[in-house]
């Protein structure tokens, strides 16, 4: 599963892409919604957690927080950007 | 058709009629700043007809490095008047109205009704769902652009049935966890390719010639150059807005008093202040302004016993954060205390005091 | 640093060392046109430090449809002193240098030499080649940008190891199978969004910051709002070049004189002229200016016996393109008849006199 | 198999995409070169052949006129453009 990071969630991350390994490799279970996801990710990278507002695309669509996702899928954080 | 607009008239897609439509158009571009001035620049050279130029800043140096249609002689001037004149000369086709005043509540819908499209060239959260609901209670398509570092969004919002700002993000983000208004950097030619894309798409908007980015957010990363489109979908609850909210302007950065470390620099060099560091102990032995007092934003209860409350206090801390926070903290209970915060913090400070 | 590039400083992956690789850094930018002037405006406003202006063309009023640097005064200026007036009031610590010519075979070499970085936004393809095997003899890198239309190329060649133009297109086209120069018409707006691009990849290859587009050909559709990225490889023997050719020009614009339909038409006002139409009599007999002579291409051979060879003479078609074809095959014989191409054709003499 | 048009090619062809049928709908033979989807293009469309100099792109990687092609591929002719 790869992750595309973009505004702040870059910022806290401290790169630009997030690549997981699949479960079978980790043996950690994988998240299997963009929820679980969200809540995976807040784990490692706490600061993420205070996002009240962030969008997610999955394979380049707006998802909801029950959107399954698989290993396969390519994965957006898009926070709101406010400068201009 | 004017023998000006030649190049395009005579593309296939566009020809006269295009030109035309153009012509009879009337666009607010709201914001005269990184975005906005490509904007108006390249609608102004096109031949829309007539253009809404919206702003109460003034121009400061560090505007230069991406505002470039203000030159180092604008410095001070108003915003409205330095790029209405530039404008002007450029086409004295076209027709200017002038707003000078920000977009607020009280003013947002009488200012929009008079326009076909809007273009959201701000620089905060609160101005940007103000747009967005003005223009779906009036019914106007807006050009979305907004921008962080090296990256730059860009979507058309509420174009007729199409998703809305809320459809992407539906509330406003608390002020600690996104940047907002001026603190964050941006790198200097990021604002002109976003803002040259929002002009884009309103002549695309205002022509109905190729496809809209209705439904879509194109998310721009300039240093992996890399263009995300993301599909989206209307939530009708979003469309259905019919009343502005109360309020827009608690996260308002104009709520909080601030001023540019430049300025703040010639005051200090000229008087002496009142500052309050509301960073840790740690970032603050490491370096500071010798005129500081120190007191930690989780500290900070009420004034130090010594300060004049009659006086201008300054707030300063890393990167002008904290020091916003603090003071919407102490204005809760004095909300009539003279509170300043020098925006960009020992940050910026230290760029100018190497 | 200069607190006037704060924000961009501010930024983790930029700051003061990138903001002093920008001063120290030496660009020219070959062409005052539609691509050089945002290019210029963003490179001049982010603090590069040298700038190189090269152009000898005027400013016509079609011009400013996507020109946005340009006022309506500047009309009939040169483009070198009209850009570079405007230019230094955005940023008088910018040193310019100016070069009061097209880059030629004979200039090229010279002028490049001094450079770190060569902007490509000149509008036809001789120019393009040259300044592609000028880099490469010379071992600079050059920011292309180009347009046709509604569409856009950007990239950046010889950088390192990386491909060059040719590894793209190995040989120039020939002047009848792509429109090339004045011919060909371009929304107002294209060449912002493509010229920021370019400065982008221009401040990204000085700074090291980020990737550079080396290798990739980016291709910008703006009507679908589509951005594809075709990679391609380094093709050896194109970074071997050791010279220039004996010939950039055959299919030069500028080597057929032209003259642009407005003036043309301000002549024909006020003077008896000779005119050569070289359409098809059908095309002839569906519209034609009065005092033409229809010779269709194909049945051109010579001038018509009472055509005074010792004063000019203006060739037209419908675009501008048969008719230069029309002259490359008549200076064949006779190199030193003063014949010229009135640009754009009939499809301007229509915009213009409708 | 899908097309993309750019430049002049698409002024030739007069829309931005073409798409083919695979060819065991059509009943014709499908081009499985570069150089033979020129050829089959030129037929439907005799101004391209005078493109002397032409891009191709296949999957977003520049092509030689011997690379084989395929029904799922995504095929971009990129012809040079001039104007600035």
């Amino acid at each position: 599963m790869t992750i595309l990071l973009f505004g702040i969630t870059k910022d806290i991350v401290g790169s630009p892409t997030l690549s997981f390994p699949t479960s079978s490799v980790s043996g950690k279970r994988m998240p299997n919604t963009v929820k679980e996801l969200k809540v995976y990710l807040g784990k490692t990278y706490p600061e993420l957690n205070k996002l009240s507002s962030l969008a997610v695309a999955v394979n380049n669509a707006y998802a909801d927080d029950d959107h399954i996702i698989n290993s396969y899928d390519e994965i957006a954080l898009i926070p709101p950007v406010s400068g201009g | 058709m004017d023998a000006r607009y030649a190049r395009q008239i005579q593309l296939k897609d566009f020809g006269p009629e295009a030109q035309k439509k153009l012509a009879r158009s009337r666009v607010l571009v709201v914001g005269l700043g990184g975005l906005g001035l490509p904007v108006l620049q390249y609608l102004n050279a096109m031949g829309v007809g007539t253009l809404g130029l919206m702003d109460q800043d003034s121009v400061e140096l560090h505007n230069l490095q991406r505002q470039v249609l203000y030159s180092e002689v604008d410095v001070g001037r108003m915003k409205l008047e330095a790029a209405h004149e530039k404008l002007m000369a450029q086409n004295t086709k076209t027709t200017f109205r002038l707003h000078d005043s920000f977009l607020v509540r009280d003013n947002a819908l009488d200012v929009i009704r008079d326009y076909d499209i809007v273009v959201d060239a701000t620089d905060n959260f609160p101005t940007r769902y103000l747009i967005n609901d003005a223009c779906v209670i009036l019914n106007k398509p807006f050009i979305y652009g907004a921008l962080h570092g090296f990256e730059g969004h860009v979507s058309v919002f509420n174009h007729k049935t199409g998703p809305t700002y809320r459809c992407l993000y539906p509330n406003m983000p608390s002020f600690d966890e996104v940047p907002n208004c001026d603190e964050n950097g941006v790198l200097g030619v990021l604002p002109g390719i976003i803002g040259t894309l929002q002009a884009l798409e309103t002549v695309k908007l205002i022509t109905g010639m190729g496809e809209v980015l209705s439904g879509k957010l194109l998310v721009f990363d300039g240093l992996q150059q890399r263009f995300t489109k993301i599909g989206f979908n209307t939530n009708p609850k979003n469309k259905k807005i019919k009343g502005l909210q109360e309020h827009y302007d608690p996260l308002d950065c104009r709520v909080v008093a601030s001023i540019s470390a430049e300025d703040f620099q010639s005051i200090r060099e000229q008087e002496k202040i009142q500052l309050i560091d509301v960073r840790t102990p740690d970032e603050f032995e490491g370096r500071h302004l010798e005129e500081a007092l120190n007191i930690p934003l989780d500290a900070l209860k009420s004034l130090p016993k010594n300060f004049k409350t009659n006086r201008k206090i300054f707030v300063i801390c890393e990167s002008g954060k904290r020091s916003e926070r603090a003071i919407r903290q102490l204005q809760k209970d004095c909300p009539d205390l003279n509170l300043c915060n020098v925006a960009g913090g020992m940050l910026k400070m230290k760029t100018l005091c190497p």
